[in-house]
């Protein structure tokens, strides 16, 4: 048993905080948010050249052949950072679904692509009247003799205007449901900007007659339906990983606040009530962690996680709200200004808690597991 | 116990819904960009929806409803504290731009209780008529929750005192006229012992102000500066060096006049409807037991709520001083709008996220607001640490320590 | 608009206070607790000589006449005293339910004697297999000439040793349920204690083909039905009013203690963690007054109470039980002894949670009011 | 991060399976009267399986399992803390009669630390094979989480040290044959400065006990009075009046110790099964969503407590002091056992109420028992604020003030 990172592992977060720490402070969060650019090209390039792009890609396909553990230890440190840019959306649920896709010709066509930080592609998954989960897509995809017509329309896509490609699921009829790489700049695609709490550029993207070739077809059938079961696995545990990296930010900040504002003649860390709040908080980062850690080992490992995916996604998804606005708290009217960055991480971890199924979804998914 | 409205109080709330149907058109309450308990104004998205206010807000002047519970000779219609507490939570409820706000509810209030008769006849009238707006000036930087603690000095100069230090979470201020100000004019005398009450003109010389915008993007805020500005003597309120003593009561005050209880009431109402209409992956969310019992936890907050409202004003009508009583009220209602908050979001899941109204995002858009308004709610005008001691030491008799 | 009690109601309140302190310590209660009586018939005959099983009883059945309203300050002060007695079993369930009755003879014959403290009666409702509401009452009632024949099991029968009487719920066939007060000692019934954390004596109580005669009807049909819903009200608010009680001693224990004991050096009342404490307990204790006392005034004034009633249950059945922990919390180790009397109020609230629906089936009960 | 056993860690675990499963009955876990994290004791109801648990005790302890991560030297076997903490978590899974408890979980490891290799010899191999048992004697009536204001006090009188004094809550003392007792030993040092810490015999004469009875009806406390009780001077455990210091270092253990994380494990799937097998008004429990959330919640927590509980075994192996984390793992474990409790109310209903085993009282009348007891849990070894001021102060920096 080991609580700790692994020796690569920690080599690989301290890079990764420096790095951040010098090319994503939390100016460029906000120079990014207010920018037309969909996100800082330059950041996303530095990204690359750190290999990260390619943590996870096989060999054989110009990556590093990382472990999925070894991918939340970035995810934490860009969860720290509020990183402005669709790492998780590419490298992380774009290239596991095309790793794990068994057309050999989208592999080679795409993911050096990725890993060299030369492809940005994300997730249409979401629909109206629907928020999570696969039991109600309503989007088609109809076969035809180049590949499939795509019709539908796709919410909350996060970047949707700087994606070379859309990762998108659609219903056929008959053989359920289909992934496809959906070129971006297909005619019949059609963006409305939708903007939401995160700052992450999300859209709401059209299908209108999209005519996608067979070379980008990630998976069928029933292909696509275990391919889509690991993937939520994957990102659930990857909102995880950013959202612990968040609240170890916010406990951090809030402590050494606690420590430096003086009100009514002391720190105001020597009022109990503050201690209190602290130590709660602590104690929620800690088993944030662990449950984090234990659903990665899993997925890493290959072995059947799905409970501890949910557990994990119920549980931090529930503290790190809680979490961050008692950061908010401590700090008091300060964390109300925008020049102030507690506010970054609220946002950052209420998103990612509603990402790829709230508390109350993974519960569910939880008592399934415990045979209820 | 008894929870009806005497007579005259249910003809006064037949009235006030009767104004308020003829005078707002009937969706007004979707007009204002607002959370329940707010510290940042109503924002309208339609600068028609100003006007409207604006002309809706004189009526009110008119007809001394703004100063309701005041003495006919100030302007006021001398009703009950009980009535004025029914105007609030009517005009709250329809999300009417009725607020008086601090002019009318804490400024107005303590002059009649502490100011010399020649500032009540120089300031009331312009108060009651809705001319003059005010802003707080009690936080600066190092002196938050510990408002004992303020550095801002004004010394003694012939006819004026001279001030010179900084406000800042100055909410409001460059909207306003004047400022209700607490600074130190002893600065030998142990901290609360040294501090005194002001109005202070905006325009004085030496006053500057910087905007501070909040965590939704608005200028609500500001730091404000005060380099050798001269305030007239008279503008001293109440006795020299006895300000602390004076702001703890318009505490009390602020407390109960900015809790706009029928907010709560109204946006709880706009969700359950929300739920009652909406499907999510095509099943009723209504049908959704969790949905269901949060929507009944917040309705009975709301009530509670309403009750811990209206025990203020029955006190301050059998001349009892509501202050532990008004924490109570402020530390529920503010947890109450961050959880309702917090709630609306699960419910409404990724659609509560979105920041903009349209097609997609339910209740206008304001849960993602309210989801980030409602985090000043139990941090503005005392914490909810600050209220929690003050329950503990005023109300239960535990130690300072 | 009063959020007090008006005069009489203070009168009453005075003096069943200063009865209860008097006749009715917290001695009485561990020795009614342990003694093989089913409660300390003086003290009975004392409340009864107090007029207090007679308050909500109509005059022309030599009762006062009082509120609804007012019996709730009685409660009020028995939970504040743990009372040890089936008062509400009595005066407040079976009183009720006569005096709403419309069989004549019934009430000449029975109010009377319950006025006078001679007749004990208590209620027989829950059955195997179910816990709350009227939904699946499996006893039965056969009509034959001369009444009823009543067969089935009911659980949880407060005081059932004690009583003369047992107000029985069952169903008949085609004509729905049918409320009873079956004689105790008839013929077929017995009687297996079955203890419970409240001391309250209950049993579990079989019908073997028992005998009730037409005079012992109470309702039938829609009138049982009906009567059932208003007693539902009335034990719901009333069980409020018993939890309002224990909870304002437990503050004021709470508080008396928090200023007494001192450790590192000062009054353990000075830290802050027992300040947030205690103002947490004040304002559940004053938020479950005030529900309560809306749900009784509503009932009182027979207005349609359905709503508030299910508020007060469903909040106070919560808050109740955080209240009475958090006075074990800040009193420590001294309340896990039995002669302390904290425990005394845990068990009392734990009971009256759970007692006529538990927080979670009425807040079901508010969603419905609320339209959803 | 990396979850699994090595191969001596999984053979261990295996190992332990095997014996269990061998020694006792398959139904053994209903015995135990206890609820989690109970500071009780586990009272049987059949005098049989007092005796059967008596046999199992001594199979341990001839086995060197009471004290497996003693050096072998004295009567341990060596193992590393994570497999101590591995048979820790087998043993209260199956709810068996192994608890070493104070003897072997702090008074053993303490004196291997700080005790003279003469007291060692006397004590070790003593508690090791189970013979004696310890009881903890560090409260007094004013001495509870204030532990450093203990006044009984010991006065040095030739070979001796002469006791007076009290000492309360002292549970399960009547059971044991010591104490582990701190008295103040300088009556002139600062409070914390004067105290030591001693081996007291039950049967020093001057020593009475006065039974208290707990709130389930049971004898577990008691108060010990002591009337000029002569304890010989070679019973000082550790430095003269470094007594608490060394205490700090003891109650870490006590918090590891008496965690028993494996009855968190068994009463979760003892309440899962019950669930998942009965009917609440002709509806399976299982359908109602409140209650398959709040058991997926329960078990999410049990999943924290194990990782908290082996982290402090994985601190130990590497020479680390888990004080904070013991208190984290603390103040974690024993709100769960009450919410535990609380939940199982909650789904049981008014059956849960019930107080003696029986047809119609689910999990044995376990849940009423566990409502009453889990008061304890959050109070007894220091109570939840004094775990949550050691972690803000020892883990997080925060003053001391």
């Amino acid at each position: 048993m080991n609580l700790d990172k692994n020796t690569e592992q920690t080599m690989l977060d301290d890079a990764a905080r420096k790095f951040l720490q010098s090319k994503c402070p939390s100016s460029l969060v906000r120079s990014a948010r207010d920018d037309d650019a969909p996100f800082p090209q330059e950041l996303w390039q530095g990204m690359a050249e750190m290999g990260w792009m390619s943590l996870t890609i096989d060999q054989a396909h110009e990556g590093l052949g990382g472990s999925f553990d070894d991918l939340t230890v970035l995810l934490e440190a860009m969860g720290a950072a509020c990183l402005p840019a669709p790492y998780f959306n590419t490298a992380v649920v774009s290239a596991t679904a095309i790793s794990r896709s068994s057309a050999t010709g989208l592999k080679e066509n795409l993911l050096p692509r990725i890993a060299a930080g030369k492809l940005v592609s994300t997730l249409a998954l979401i629909e109206p009247d629907n928020s999570y989960g696969l039991d109600n897509i309503q989007s088609t995809a109809v076969a035809n003799a180049n590949g499939y017509l795509v019709n539908g329309i796709k919410l909350f896509v996060e970047y949707a205007q700087g994606a070379d490609y859309l990762l998108t699921v659609a219903n056929t009829e008959g053989d359920g449901l289909v992934v496809l790489m959906i070129d971006a700049n297909s005619p019949g695609i059609s963006l409305t900007p939708a903007p939401t709490l995160d700052y992450s550029k999300q859209c709401e993207v059209f299908f209108n007659d999209v005519q996608v070739e067979s070379d980008l077809v990630v998976a069928t059938g029933e292909d696509a339906r275990e391919l889509l079961l690991y993937l939520e696995q994957v990102c659930a545990v990857g909102k995880c990983a950013e959202m612990v990296g968040a609240m170890q930010t916010v406990l951090d900040m809030t402590v050494q606040y606690a420590k430096d504002r003086t009100q009514f003649g002391q720190p105001i860390g020597g009022f109990q009530s503050i201690q209190h709040h602290c130590a709660n908080m602590a104690v929620d980062v800690d088993s944030a962690r662990y449950l984090t850690g234990l659903a990665a080992w899993k997925v890493s490992e290959n072995l059947p996680a799905a409970k501890e995916v949910s557990m994990a996604k119920s549980f931090v998804s529930r503290v790190a709200i809680r979490v961050a606005k008692m950061g908010h708290q401590v700090h008091g009217a300060i964390s109300f200004c925008d020049e102030f960055d507690m506010h970054l991480f609220l946002r950052k971890v209420q998103s990612a808690s509603m990402a790829f199924g709230d508390s109350e979804f993974h519960q569910e998914k939880v008592a399934v597991e415990l045979g209820l | 116990m008894d929870f009806s409205f005497n007579d005259n109080e249910q003809s006064f709330h037949d009235e006030l819904n009767d104004f308020l149907d003829k005078e707002l058109p009937a969706d007004w309450y979707t007009k204002p960009v607002r959370w329940p308990h707010d510290y940042a104004g109503s924002p309208y998205r339609d600068p028609k929806d100003e006007e409207t206010g604006e002309v809706f807000r004189k009526k009110l002047a008119d007809k001394g409803w703004l100063t309701i519970s005041w003495p006919k000779e100030y302007g006021g219609r001398g009703y009950t504290n009980m009535e004025q507490a029914i105007f609030d939570e009517r005009m709250s409820y329809y999300l009417a731009p009725a607020s008086g706000g601090i002019s009318c509810g804490i400024v107005g209030p303590m002059l009649l209780r502490i100011g010399t008769p020649e500032q009540q006849e120089h300031w009331i009238p312009r108060i009651a008529s809705g001319e003059i707006g005010f802003w707080l000036g009690y936080s600066e930087p190092n002196a938050g929750s510990d408002l004992g603690s303020v550095s801002t000095f004004a010394r003694e100069e012939g006819d004026h005192f001279v001030f010179n230090g900084q406000k800042c979470w100055s909410s409001g201020a460059h909207h306003a006229d004047y400022s209700w100000m607490i600074v130190r004019t002893d600065a030998d005398a142990r901290k609360h012992a040294g501090c005194s009450l002001f109005i202070v003109d905006n325009k004085t010389p030496g006053i500057t102000m910087r905007p501070v915008i909040n965590i939704l993007g608005n200028h609500s805020f500001n730091e404000v500066f005060m380099d050798d500005a001269r305030v007239p003597k008279e503008n001293l309120i109440g006795e020299k060096n006895k300000g602390f003593y004076h702001l703890m009561q318009a505490l009390d005050f602020e407390r109960i006049s900015l809790v706009g209880i029928g907010t709560f009431k109204r946006f709880l109402e706009e969700l359950v409807e929300y739920v009652k209409t909406s499907t999510r992956n095509g099943r009723p969310l209504k049908d959704i037991p969790s949905v269901r019992h949060k929507l009944a936890d917040l309705a009975t907050r709301v009530e509670i709520g309403y009750m811990l409202f209206y025990r203020t004003a029955e006190m301050l009508d059998r001349g009892q001083e509501p202050n532990v009583e008004s924490s109570a009220l402020k530390v529920m209602a503010t947890e109450l709008a961050r959880d309702m908050a917090e709630i609306a979001m699960e419910i409404l899941g990724p659609y509560g996220q979105l920041t903009e109204p349209g097609e997609r995002a339910p209740l206008r858009a304001l849960v993602s607001r309210g989801f980030l308004e409602s985090i000043s709610a139990t941090i503005g005008a005392g914490t909810s640490e600050i209220q929690r001691n003050v329950i503990a030491q005023r109300g239960l008799g535990l130690p300072r320590v």
